[in-house]
């Protein structure tokens, strides 16, 4: 007969003011199996730890139920205590009986009698626990970032310190990111490009990094430590090695395109780099506007690069490289203003999104840093700012803070003001939010030094009125509906998660939340770190984020990444699938449905009849198998089974909760 | 036919004494008129007793399982059959190489509980098909009538009669005109939930758990059935509704994607429960939810439940 | 003013919620509403204020204002909320508690014949008496 | 057993089986955020929602669960990549042949809930509860003993 | 191509230029609108009360009777769409109103707003398709600036009506583009005219005119055109009331223009002096 013991967790009066905790210990002690029963008000403390351990030596309990919190909130915990006291940390169970009891019941008699169930199915598990052993898997040294922009280059270089390989991979010709493109920084007014230059060109010259740029992520096999990624370069048309930068292919190139980098406010070339500082300062051709490429003409790049560097032939490569560590880095998109046509952005050129804005007072963007209405270069005297368009907007936009408008908002005006000190600056604002060192300090001085006007409210409408935008808006706080003739409008524009992220989170077998950002594995204590192991998480592709925040989830992301890289070996969650060779017919409907590869097929040779025969079984690959259990549905007769979630385990929950 | 039986016992002749094969699976007439048993053969002298005629109706292949061959065995397969030989083929219970198939092209086997029904059994001695109809010899003499009158329902909606796998065809290829399958699914989906939930418990207390519909099933191959391994129990002993649902929805479950509607299983049955249609019903919604599959013939197509479309219709109510 | 749970969850508060469907808690005050509204100029509380007075719990004085009688329903605030509050269903509520239960008419005695001479359609004489009586 | 030990209206027992990494966590996160839904609903723990075999389902009907719901991350968002996209064909065709033998389709639910869709998971929970108290107890698939 | 349709008080009275020349120009594109036979006013105004479904039992009626068909359900005055779309759209998602207006009609067959509801205009993008309507063209009406004036029920709210984008719609100007016209741009197009306002503040609603109409005169109108019988009367007769005190802007029913571009009225009137 097992030895159980079951101790039930008060959690402070989280569980206790709902459940009640002597009748539910009292109904576990007559549990089948079950020696002991305790409570005590916060079992995972010390010392709730230590009156597990001793009732394990002092009742020879083989194994035990915790009835507390969540099991991905302690069941780690309970585990270390098991093995502390000399137990395998597999014997253990947890009764949710907080989260899925005691904290979304109000009525005590249905909490108890429901905790009462919950234990009885973890006993019933429990009772079937077998000891589990972790395997041993290799680490390959080597991390890959996924993202160029701040987050990412910060990562590598805290990877690369550490004195590990990393490659850094960015889609864009350059690395830099959004960072690249702002002109200064909040709340210090740093220059931009002054702060992350060095650091893009530290990143190049590090010997322990490589870059590939223009290059995506095209597929990620594999598992914690031992990741495989296929990686395509794209043509860049441009050999790296041997161009110098010298700049005359792109002064000499006739097709001229919307600048990305300068969010469509200025031409480039069709040979180009996107900004003086990229990295590498090498230029690529984008063959989709490149006359060579579309009509096969032209070539005057060619003609003239004086280290014969452009090569139209140049075709994308493709690598493989292995991998023991991926940050994730990839940034955010700014919403797309379909929706809100009130505000006449795209119908005027005067209205600009605060990306916009930012180019046009960088000084090198597509004025040289002066700062002149797009519509008629003339200086704007009146603008106006307007904050949440699309933020904390459930019907049109999105639900959450995009967190910085507030304060890059206030930037704006700071550096609109120190261009034109007679101008005025007026800020529509829902709230203002300013948690951050020195934030509220730096949206005083807008207010009071540089005199922007502060309007609670929104504006309703933006339209052209003779040569100026008239502005139609409300004063909550005076009560009274506005009008302002503005010169520019400034839309703080939301912040959304890539369009692509969804993808890529498929590639990467990492979940998303319901806008498209990377999910954490827990919003509090595992924030850098996604559900798949190995797999982490840096900057804005996890939610709105600031340069300060990207940068130290980023170094974050990367200690995670340094911990796992510089471990020999990983141990493997022993709670994989086994076959049970003498049930197994060998149909293998089980390869089909693994989605790691992890299960084979084998030839066993066996005695009937006292002949000796062949015949092919399914076979588990423990470092591959990540612990599904699809393949467990997949075996009809029950030969595949998944170890800590076996079919007697779950088919003992269902009868025990039925009770 | 009795071409197509000369055939036959050529042909296991011919395999036997050549070597070719160790055994071969054919049918033997039992002492009644409706009596066709499985045969195993292995003497070349005793191949003159195989026979093929309107009973001939069981499915060879399964007992490749209980043989544990050194060489090969050869076995006679029809229509339906070779549908089953592929399916247990995919499951990896047999090998091809170890087995020489001879097809028989079959357009209709002769159930003999429609002969008892028209009151021709009395005094009958044998049955033969003469082309397209049936002779019924008495001690006074003969009778005749359609043959088609006299078959099974599942060779009426055969899809396969020409077998779409073996080694040497015997016989000419059979035209196919089968009866709508679906037509019986169709009637008890437009009917109530409660009709259907009488209709099929009134079928389902009958079933005295003999699992015939499982062993005749070339789709039901496992070494060892969930349904008898004793841990974990799934399925209790007990004479209980629950126990005969849970064993009549697995079943047919652990078949979905995988039943070559051979029909053997309704036909096996000794209380007569309509088991096929169970089968059917998900065939049909396989084919209308994922696309048309016929398992045992679609060989080049994955099996549906092991395999899936990102935009397959979702199942979130 | 003194405010108190009971003016904040009185019956009257409780029912033009019910009427109306809406939740006036989920509105923010980012006066949205009034920015879009185009009768704003002629309203004596302005929209984003009719949904402080609910939360405020200030009923009555919102059946005694001209907005809820100037309101056209022209559904600009509503298609613009950030929130997804259905403005002009509360002004609507607010009418009806009016026109409802305090057997309140807003059409002027008269007005009819002399609207129906100037060919005013059918569909603006409906409207009205919808919104205006009951 | 049923849910109220005492004597009075039905009271569904409601089986869950949540995938660990969305819909567990999305239940964890209804009790983090103290949404309430009815004590009728008891949740086990799966790794998948494709590791939800039929035995589980049935064998919960047998032993007198009066509803079953699996919940799983939503399609493309599978922890494990692919699990539920098998998981929806296998729960779809046994939906509807449940339904095909007569019980009632609410009482076999599968709902696609995210780790951060609590309040969804509570209103499943509640949504569920009441339609199955409206329906009443399951007879059909539950065994007489 | 053919449809179901529900007319509405107004285009049967005081609106009947509008009717007349929509079906007018409908049979010269070869579309079939069938009138439904029984049809009640849809109420002019969508009740906003939740739970309040006597008011809009007669649209439920009029989709049903749509569904029977089997044809989609085509209106030409604004308002009638506004109230059925919306309607329809609480019949689709609104379980418990759904259940009563169902057992108070006691409909032959259960109604769950199966029934798609178009306005012309959108008869004429989606289901004629503007580039052949503009090959249908006999009479572009080449150089003519024409501002076209949206309102509120065709548009908003935006999530039940789906009619365009909200904010910055362009099936009138496509229209207008479609019959050769040049459509002119102008900040007031979506803006409310002012309604029912009219029965009794005059006043308020002439303001929001003047605003509109000097709006789309400042943006180089030579015309303004509408969907909706009572944008029309606003627009025409409160421009009279407007500080300039005289009517400046010439006022078009969409179905006018039409009717001209398509060469349709010249036959009329060539048929009556016959």
């Amino acid at each position: 007969m097992k030895r159980i013991g079951v101790f039930v967790c008060w959690c402070g009066t989280n569980i206790a003011n709902t459940v009640n905790i002597e009748a539910v210990t009292e109904a576990a002690g007559k549990m089948p199996g079950v020696v002991y029963a305790g409570n005590y008000k916060y079992m995972c403390s010390e010392i709730g730890q230590s009156k597990i351990k001793s009732a394990i030596i002092r009742e020879k309990l083989d194994r035990f139920v915790v009835a507390s919190c969540s099991p991905r909130m302690h069941e780690s915990t309970f585990r270390k205590t098991a093995a502390a006291a000399g137990l395998n940390p597999y014997l253990v169970e947890i009764a949710n009986i907080r989260e899925h009891c005691s904290w979304v019941h109000k009525n005590k008699g249905e909490a108890t009698a429901k905790a009462i169930a919950l234990i009885r199915a973890a006993v019933a598990k429990a009772a079937r626990d077998k000891e589990l052993w972790a395997t041993q898997i290799p680490v390959e040294h080597r991390a890959l970032v996924i993202g160029g922009g701040i987050g990412g280059i910060q990562a590598a270089l805290d990877i690369a310190d550490a004195g590990f390989e990393v490659d850094l991979v960015e889609r864009t010709p350059s690395i830099g990111g959004h960072m690249a493109q702002l002109d200064k920084t909040f709340p210090t007014l740093d220059c931009s490009a002054c702060i992350l230059t060095p650091k893009m060109g530290e990143a190049a010259s590090h010997p322990k990094i490589t870059l590939y740029t223009y290059s995506e992520v095209e597929k990620v096999d594999g598992y914690v430590g031992n990741f495989e990624a296929t990686i395509r370069k794209k043509a860049r048309s441009v050999d790296l090695e041997k161009c110098t930068g010298c700049g005359i292919c792109w002064e000499k190139c006739p097709s001229r395109v919307k600048s990305e980098f300068d969010e469509a406010l200025s031409m480039r070339k069709a040979i180009y780099i996107p900004f003086p500082q990229a990295v590498p300062n090498v230029p690529v051709i984008d063959r989709a506007s490149c006359r060579w490429f579309t009509r096969e003409k032209c070539g005057i790049c060619r003609k003239t690069c004086p280290a014969g560097a452009v090569n139209f032939d140049q075709e994308d490569e493709v690598l493989q490289k292995k991998y023991g560590a991926i940050v994730v880095a990839t940034g955010f998109d700014v919403l797309d203003l379909d929706d809100f046509g009130e505000y006449s952005y795209g119908k005027h050129p005067d209205v600009l999104t605060s990306l916009e804005f930012e180019r046009i007072l960088n000084s090198s963007g597509p004025t040289g840093g002066r700062l002149l209405r797009p519509s008629n270069q003339s200086p704007p005297k009146n603008v106006v700012f307007i904050q949440c368009v699309g933020s904390r907007d459930k019907s049109r936009g999105k639900p959450y803070c995009s967190k910085i408008c507030c304060m890059y908002s206030a930037k704006h005006v700071i550096l609109f003001k120190e261009k034109y000190p007679e101008a005025q600056a007026y800020v529509f604002y829902i709230d203002i939010r300013t948690a951050g060192k020195d934030f509220e300090e730096f949206h005083r001085r807008a207010v009071e030094e540089y005199g922007a006007l502060y309007l609670k409210g929104s504006a309703g409408k933006v339209f052209p009125d003779g040569d100026k935008l008239l502005v139609k808006g409300v004063d909550s706080l005076s009560g009274h509906a506005l009008e302002i003739e503005a010169d520019m409008v400034v839309l703080a524009t939301a912040i959304k998660a890539k369009s692509d992220a969804p993808q890529l989170a498929r590639l990467l077998g990492i979940s998303t939340d319901t806008h498209a950002f990377f999910m954490e594995a827990h919003p509090k204590l595992r924030p850098v770190e996604a559900h798949t192991a190995g797999i982490f998480l840096a900057g804005a592709c996890q939610g709105p984020k600031d340069i300060p925040e990207t940068v130290s989830q980023a170094s974050g992301a990367a200690a995670k990444a340094i911990v796992l890289l510089s471990k020999e070996n990983l141990l493997s969650d022993p709670c994989v699938s086994e076959v049970n060779e003498s049930l197994c017919t060998g149909c293998l409907a089980c390869i089909k449905v693994c989605p790691y590869s992890a299960i084979t097929e084998k030839t066993i040779e066996e005695k009937i009849h006292g002949k000796a025969l062949q015949r092919r079984v399914a076979e588990v690959n423990v470092a591959l198998c990540q612990g599904c259990g699809s393949c467990t549905v997949s075996c009809r007769p029950g030969a595949v089974n998944l170890k800590g979630f076996t079919n007697e385990q779950i088919m003992a929950e269902v009868d025990a909760i039925c009770l | 036919m009795k071409q197509l039986s000369e055939r036959i016992k050529e042909a296991a002749f011919g395999s036997l004494s050549s070597g070719q094969v160790e055994m071969v699976i054919g049918w033997q007439k039992g002492p009644l008129w409706w009596q066709s048993f499985p045969a195993f053969i292995t003497d070349p002298g005793e191949t003159a007793s195989l026979i093929w005629d309107p009973f001939s109706v069981s499915n060879l292949n399964k007992y490749l399982l209980n043989e544990v061959p050194k060489k090969k065995i050869a076995l006679f397969l029809k229509g339906c059959d070779a549908l089953g030989f592929n399916q247990l083929l995919r499951d990896g219970r047999v090998e091809r190489e170890k087995v020489l198939l001879f097809g028989i092209p079959c357009d209709g086997l002769v159930d003999p509980a429609r002969v008892e029904a028209t009151g021709l059994s009395k005094g009958l001695l044998q049955v033969k098909k003469e082309r397209e109809e049936l002779v019924f010899y008495y001690k006074e003499g003969q009778r005749k009538a359609p043959a088609r009158d006299f078959y099974y329902s599942k060779c009426l909606s055969c899809r396969y009669p020409n077998p779409v796998t073996c080694d040497e065809m015997l016989g000419e290829a059979v035209p196919c005109q089968p009866l709508e399958r679906f037509a019986n699914v169709s009637k008890l989906e437009a009917a109530s939930l409660e009709e259907r939930f009488t209709y099929w418990s009134r079928h389902f207390s009958r079933c005295i758990r003999c699992f015939a519909c499982r062993n005749v099933c070339p789709a039901c191959s496992c070494r060892e059935c969930i349904f008898d391994i004793a841990e974990p129990r799934w399925l209790g002993k007990a004479k209980e509704s629950g126990e005969t649902l849970f064993y009549h929805i697995t079943r047919a479950y652990h078949v979905a994607g995988r039943c070559v509607d051979c029909g053997e299983c309704a036909r096996i049955c000794p209380l007569g429960i309509p088991l096929a249609e169970l089968n059917r019903k998900f065939i049909k919604d396989i084919n209308e939810l994922y696309g048309e599959y016929d398992a045992g013939a679609d060989l080049d197509k994955e099996a549906p439940l092991l395999t899936f479309k990102s935009d397959d219709p979702d199942v979130s109510a | 003013m003194k405010i108190t749970r009971d003016n904040l969850c009185s019956s009257i508060v409780k029912e033009i919620a019910e009427i109306s469907g809406e939740n006036v808690a989920g509105c923010y005050q980012c006066g949205k509403c009034t920015a879009a509204c185009p009768v704003n100029t002629v309203m004596d509380i302005l929209p984003h204020q009719v949904l402080r007075f609910l939360q405020l719990g200030l009923v009555e004085a919102l059946l005694n204002c001209n907005t809820i009688w100037i309101c056209a329903s022209c559904f600009t605030c509503a298609g613009r909320c950030p929130r997804g509050v259905d403005l002009p269903g509360i002004m609507e509520a607010l009418r009806l508690i009016l026109l409802r239960k305090r057997g309140f008419s807003r059409i002027k005695a008269g007005v009819i014949p002399r609207v129906a001479d100037k060919g005013m359609p059918e569909q603006a004489l409906v409207s009205a008496f919808r919104k205006y009586t009951r | 057993m049923s849910v109220n030990l005492k004597q009075g209206p039905f009271e569904p027992l409601i089986i869950a089986f949540c995938c660990n990494w969305c819909s567990y966590a999305g239940g964890d996160l209804a009790g983090t955020g103290r949404m309430t839904y009815p004590a009728n609903v008891r949740v086990i723990r799966v790794p998948c929602s494709s590791c939800v075999s039929s035995n589980f389902i049935l064998r919960a009907f047998q032993r007198g669960a009066d509803g079953v719901v699996v919940a799983g991350c939503h399609p493309g968002d599978c922890h494990y990549t692919s699990g539920n996209y098998f998981a929806r064909r296998r729960f779809l065709l046994l939906q509807r042949f449940l339904e095909f033998l007569g019980m009632e389709p609410e009482r076999f639910q599968v709902h696609w809930i995210s780790a951060s869709e609590g309040n969804r998971f509570a209103a499943v929970m509640t949504e569920t509860t009441e339609k199955i108290r409206a329906l009443g107890p399951n007879r059909k698939l539950r065994d007489t003993r | 191509m053919r449809f179901s349709y529900y007319p509405g008080c107004t285009l049967k009275t005081t609106a009947a230029l509008l009717e007349n020349s929509a079906l007018k120009a409908a049979r010269a594109l070869g579309i079939e609108l069938i009138e439904q036979e029984k049809w009640q006013c849809c109420g002019a105004v969508f009740p906003l009360a939740a739970l309040e479904i006597a008011p809009f039992l007669s649209s439920v009626r009029s989709l049903a009777a749509a569904k029977d068909t089997g044809e989609k359900l085509v209106t030409i005055c604004a308002a009638c769409y506004h109230v059925l779309k919306r309607a329809n759209h609480v019949m689709k998602t609104d379980r418990d109103v759904c259940t009563k207006a169902n057992n108070y009609l006691q409909l032959p067959e259960q109604y769950r707003g199966g029934t798609e509801v178009i306005h012309y205009l959108e008869l004429l993008r989606d289901e004629v398709g503007f580039p052949t309507l503009a090959r249908k063209v006999k009479k572009p009406l080449t150089g003519r600036k024409i501002a076209a004036f949206y309102g509120c029920l065709l548009l908003r709210p935006p999530a039940v009506m789906q009619f365009d984008n909200a904010e910055n719609p362009s099936i009138m100007e496509d229209f207008l583009h479609a019959l050769g016209a040049a459509a002119v741009d102008y900040p007031y197009r979506t803006e409310c005219c002012g309604v029912y306002l009219s029965v009794q503040n005059e006043e308020i609603v002439a303001e929001m005119v003047a605003k509109i109409i000097n709006s789309a005169l400042s943006h180089g109108a030579e015309a303004i055109v509408d969907a909706c019988p009572l944008c029309h009367y606003n627009l025409l007769e409160l421009q009279k009331k407007t500080p300039q005190g005289k009517s400046t802007l010439p006022v078009y029913y969409f179905t006018e223009l039409l009717e001209e571009a398509l060469d349709l009225k010249d036959k009329v009137e060539e048929k009556m002096a016959f």
